[in-house]
């Protein structure tokens, strides 16, 4: 066990991806000799070479149209977009080829893709820098979506996303990449926790608080604020965007009775939305409240001056969970 | 703020717009033979009557799509007819080990890569999204949404250098797309990415000199090939209707790049003489004087002549050509009307390579969905 | 009154708006000579000339990024998308251009730009040619997304999504392009049910079932098949996607308790989820059952053979109707 | 399959790479007025202490903000220093009437442009996206998303022909960006509008060498300006060091723009001198020998010298120029830090034009619940 913060995680998962595999490539904006503007391919390029960390020309759209045609040749490119607000350009590579080749080929062909996307707001950047855009993906069919929220998940995380034959969209919270913890770099992948599996971070029995990215560290630390107020939440990191963990969802619902999604992306349209959605159907008879969700409101992310407003925080948290208790 | 005639004083276009440029050309549309100093091509009578067998079959095999379309059995059908030569030349341009990215009208092209016509059916009739296996012939599904293929095709290019397998006895990657795709982003960024990393690719544009109803003024004003030189690698226009250009053209282009001289455009000047799908009516946006003096450039037409000329063909062989031809697009038609619905479990099949659980339960629901209505018939 | 399809009803609607502000123009692929590929198009060209009704580079985020820069010089540009899977190139100038523009100048800037987006599927098409990509547009702030179901529809929204000083994202159900009904021309827009309003088709009091587009037609099929049975179905056509109409959602909602929504896109983070998600919180004490989903599998469209199974139908509106008498 | 070294043969790029090509230069770095056969200009000392006033401010104007960012008093800043020359030069050949689209980095432009300097800080700030009006200077907002502005650019010069207001006492447009920019599909495709349109603006390029980390090389392997003549209109390169330069070559451009002769593309050849902005560390990815060589073209100091030699400077002109520099950045600072933070209320205002209930709604919750705390205060 060493510590690592998730950045420097990422990294080193990245590192151990590159030497179990050839095949696996880096690809993206300033992933070379600068190592990323976040610094989590620091290094790499000196290591593997420039054939192996490949610093692109400037456009989203070829890093993924470019990456599926490495991909179709046999290697695993792990394609970095800088930041969460310039994956928009890329939106057409990934949604009508990335997402849908395997189905096209009726499962004749692989991509196993990797697109890490540093997201979320709190560091107070400029327009574009700040956003959540996990439900447009989550809404299309054939990619798998996760987001990592401590430096042990990142790192085993982005090594079980290399290695899976379908396409991941990767999500970084941005804002924790200098968060610092423990991580196992001895134990394999073996032992690890599915990529699409999700982790109760704390177990509890009045509400369960689902949250995934950046918001896992706050609504760690909603419940601890809750225990002193005699409140017990149940903290599930989701991790896996699509597919979600649902029995673990329902499980704990069907326990608690009540249920708070929180995220950072704006509520209307978000993965929120989806998840009370289910957790309604399944769970109709036991649930004491509605499913309420703690989100970034419907406007454009504010500059920065304002997005301590506009992020969920621990308070948000906390009076989503009374207002759950209200009914 | 009521519109006024927009400006459209002269502008500074280079004057390539007035007398078209120089095309390579090796056989004028009369099936005179004519040599080019940069493009010396030997052919055997053997190889033409070859590539003449290969006009032919194609276009009938689009015909017979055309018809099977009209009686229903397609959906809808995208004609090459006229771009027979270009699609031959390329396709027989290319090794084996060559590596082809189409549209979704290089029938021609795939007819060399030796698919089975029958194969190019069913995305037309609604069976599949394309079901061949693209690394069977290495030639890659018909790509839709245009444009995109030109990145794949780029990035395969880049697997190929890292393979090592550039120099000689190399591979190299050639990448079809029409002259409306040139306005496309996506295209004009696999231009910068092949150049930037030196690529083993062929981008191949079939300029039919329409994009369904818009013509090329409405994406360029200066011939297309032209577009090459800003992003650093040399561009080249070609007679495609010149079954024997387009063959020396690209083969040339092809040997270079998997030489490791990176990539080469294509400008392929062709005409599509059909409607642009079988949904098109080109009657609305065309004039027939256009298509009358482009049937003078028939790409199959000269190749006979010359093969007639030249004495090269031995008695019967264009009848044998006719007799296995009209055999082809039997055997298609036939293939056509075989072909089996997909089954529905099809929907829920290859959308991930690993189980995903909550679409595993969908499909689980379907499946008792459909079964309730078999019970409701059998409770009768 | 008139008898018009509704892509006819599209193109007087087009022809009025152009006549009445000389700063409406056209702009897309084919739209010229051709009129489109469905002729919604048809003669404008011909009658407003090639600087108003402008056949485009085959390229939508150009078309989209003119666009912009045509509102910004004073113009009021209606793009037409020649197919919905065909919108995603343009999805970046959407998202981080279009519905941003105005917040990002504090209100100094207006973008009254009409996307048109013939979707959905039911015709019998290849691959891209049959989605519906509603839900990334209503996820995204700043847009209005906006669906009609009927020619007298189309004909009046299309007018108000011209005027409208906000960008308006319009879907066209393709597959009703032919459906023939009565259209009140002479009545002015004034008079007309407001642009983000929703529509009750069908009164009903057992169920409330939420459509737009191309479901709207299917939706009253339903209705009157379950009167057969027995039951009242109330069928609302939402029209308004975002914003959503809620005071209407929740008041039927609030009187039948029992909702189910039916679209074609995917139900996994398609709006489904977003209304579900509402109606539960705010008529949580109301409900019978929990609101049901009806749409698209969490697949990408499949091949046409195939696509009858993919969309809901009456079968599959009724039987979930059913389901929510289950609980 | 391991990775071998990727083919990188000797391409077959024209050989501009090898020799730098022409680039068009009036002002020497010694400060010798040299003159050019399509560019000459006719400019008085007193315009040219004008030109040198523009530059040395809104250099001050950069170093304040850097300071100012340091300082914490702004969240992150995109100096400009080194490409003073290229936006001076280029904004003061624009006319009021002409509109500007800028990157992030156009400080000099917002300057002639008459914006108030402290108004470009509100961005880096992080009190708005870009509170100005467009509308009050002819001159866009900034824009973070590279190459978008480029279409609206575009788009806006579209809007000017069918306004009428092309010809004589026309109008034209000038879109900004940067040599990294050029790979976005974007950017392409404004080149491919404006061409097919002939519409009236001008494409000016910053080539700093840089993008972030990457040289110019992982963008072209040939000279930029070279990539306007493949989509027909010309491209011209110029010394973006030379204030006199830059002037002359985009009043000539935006002059045909504005007289219907189409578009130009405009490759300013300058140097980014310092970071990409107050958060990257140039020195992880560029030696500081290129910075050095490029500090003897300085685009201000070879101005000094013109107007020394030519003793064109009355005495105590430089000093004065020092103490208004002094003085500006003096107003900027305050003006920044007396800047207001921006109210709540804000962040759900300008959505949208018309009422959207939805939104209005979460803004009632959200007073709501921040006067909940209050309450809570007010409780204690
Ligand atoms: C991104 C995208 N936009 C629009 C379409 C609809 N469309 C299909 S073919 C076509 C014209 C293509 O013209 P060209 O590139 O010249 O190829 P051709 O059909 O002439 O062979 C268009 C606009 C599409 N398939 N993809
Ligand atoms: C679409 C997009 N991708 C990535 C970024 C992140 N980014 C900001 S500036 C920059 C480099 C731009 O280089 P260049 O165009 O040369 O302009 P310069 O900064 O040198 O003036 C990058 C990659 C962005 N802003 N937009
Ligand atoms: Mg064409
Ligand atoms: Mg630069």
């Amino acid at each position: 066990m060493t510590a690592l913060t998730l950045s420097r995680a990422l990294n080193e998962g990245m590192r151990r991806a590159m030497e179990d595999d050839p095949r696996v490539l880096i690809m993206g904006e300033d992933v070379g000799k600068l190592g990323g503007v976040f610094r989590v391919t620091d290094g790499l390029q000196k290591d593997f070479g420039e054939d192996r960390v490949i610093d692109t020309p400037l456009a989203e759209s070829g890093i993924v149209g470019t990456a599926i045609g490495l991909a179709l040749r046999g290697y695993r490119p792990v394609c970095e977009i800088q930041f969460d607000g310039f994956v928009y350009p890329a939106f057409n590579q990934i949604t009508a080829q990335l997402a849908k080749m395997r189905y096209r080929s009726l499962g004749k062909l692989s991509l196993p893709v990797t697109i890490r996307i540093p997201c979320g707001g709190g560091i107070g950047a400029v327009e574009h820098h700040s956003e959540s855009p996990e439900a447009l993906f989550v809404h299309t069919a054939g990619l798998r979506v996760v987001a990592c929220g401590d430096p042990a998940d990142a790192y085993t995380m982005i090594q079980q996303a290399v290695s899976s034959d379908d396409p991941v969209i990767f999500f970084e919270p941005k804002r924790r990449y200098w968060d610092k913890s423990e991580v196992d770099q001895a134990g394999g992948l073996a032992a690890a926790l599915p990529l699409d599996r999700a982790r109760t971070l704390v177990s509890g029995t009045d509400v369960t608080v689902l949250c995934y990215g950046p918001m896992v560290k706050t609504c760690a630390e909603a419940a601890v604020a809750a225990a002193e107020d005699g409140r017990s939440l149940e903290v599930i990191d989701l991790r896996s965007l699509a597919p979600l963990d649902t029995s673990a969802i329902f499980e704990s619902v069907g326990r608690t009775g009540r249920c708070v999604v929180v995220h950072e992306a704006s509520v209307t349209g978000g993965l929120g939305a989806e998840i009370a959605a289910r957790v309604t159907e399944e769970c109709f008879y036991r649930l004491e409240a509605p499913v309420l969700r703690v989100g970034g409101y419907s406007t454009p992310y504010p500059p920065a001056k304002l997005e301590e407003y506009f992020l969920p925080d621990l308070d948000r948290v906390l009076d989503a969970v009374d207002r759950t208790f209200a009914y | 703020m009521a519109v006024k005639a927009a400006g459209r004083a002269a502008s500074r276009a280079p004057d390539e717009r007035a007398q078209p440029p120089e095309l390579v050309q090796l056989l004028t549309p009369e099936g005179e033979r004519v040599e080019h100093p940069d493009y010396p091509l030997e052919v055997s009578a053997d190889e033409v009557k070859a590539l003449y067998r290969d006009l032919v079959l194609v276009r009938r095999i689009d015909f017979e799509a055309i018809a099977l379309q009209r009686q229903g059995e397609l959906g809808i059908w995208a004609s090459l007819l006229g771009q027979e030569a270009a699609q031959v030349g390329s396709g027989r341009a290319l090794g084996p080990r060559d590596m082809a990215f189409p549209t979704y009208r290089e029938h021609g092209v795939a007819w060399c890569r030796g698919l089975d016509p029958a194969k190019l059916l069913e995305l037309y009739r609604g069976v599949s999204h394309g079901g061949w296996d693209p690394t069977a012939h290495n030639f890659h599904l018909y790509t839709i949404v245009i444009g995109s293929q030109t990145l794949h095709a780029t990035g395969y290019a880049m697997g190929i250098q890292r393979d090592g397998a550039v120099g000689e006895d190399g591979e190299a990657v050639i990448a079809y797309f029409g002259d409306g795709a040139t306005s496309q982003g996506d295209v004009n960024e696999a231009f910068i990415w092949a150049a930037v990393q030196n690529a083993p690719i062929v981008f191949f544009c079939q300029n039919n000199q329409w994009a369904i109803s818009e013509p090329l003024e409405r994406q360029s004003r200066v011939p297309l090939y032209q577009r090459a030189t800003g992003f650093g690698f040399p561009g080249i226009r070609v007679d495609g209707n010149d079954v024997l250009a387009s063959l020396a053209v690209t083969r040339k282009a092809m040997q270079a790049a998997r030489e490791g001289q990176g990539p080469t455009l294509i400008e392929a000047f062709t005409y599509r003489m059909g409607a642009h799908t079988t949904t098109d009516d080109p009657t609305r946006y065309r004039l027939s004087a256009e298509l009358e003096s482009w049937k003078l450039k028939d790409p199959i037409e000269r190749v006979k002549q010359y093969l007639i000329r030249g004495g090269l063909a031995e008695p019967g062989f264009f009848e044998d050509i006719e007799a296995e031809a009209a055999e082809v697009g039997t055997r298609v038609r036939k293939a056509c009307l075989e072909m089996p619905d997909p089954d529905t479990s099809a929907i829920f099949a290859d959308v991930y390579a690993e189980p995903f659980p909550p679409l595993d339960a969908e499909r689980d629901q379907f499946a008792a969905y459909q079964a309730s209505f078999a019970d409701a018939e059998a409770g009768r």
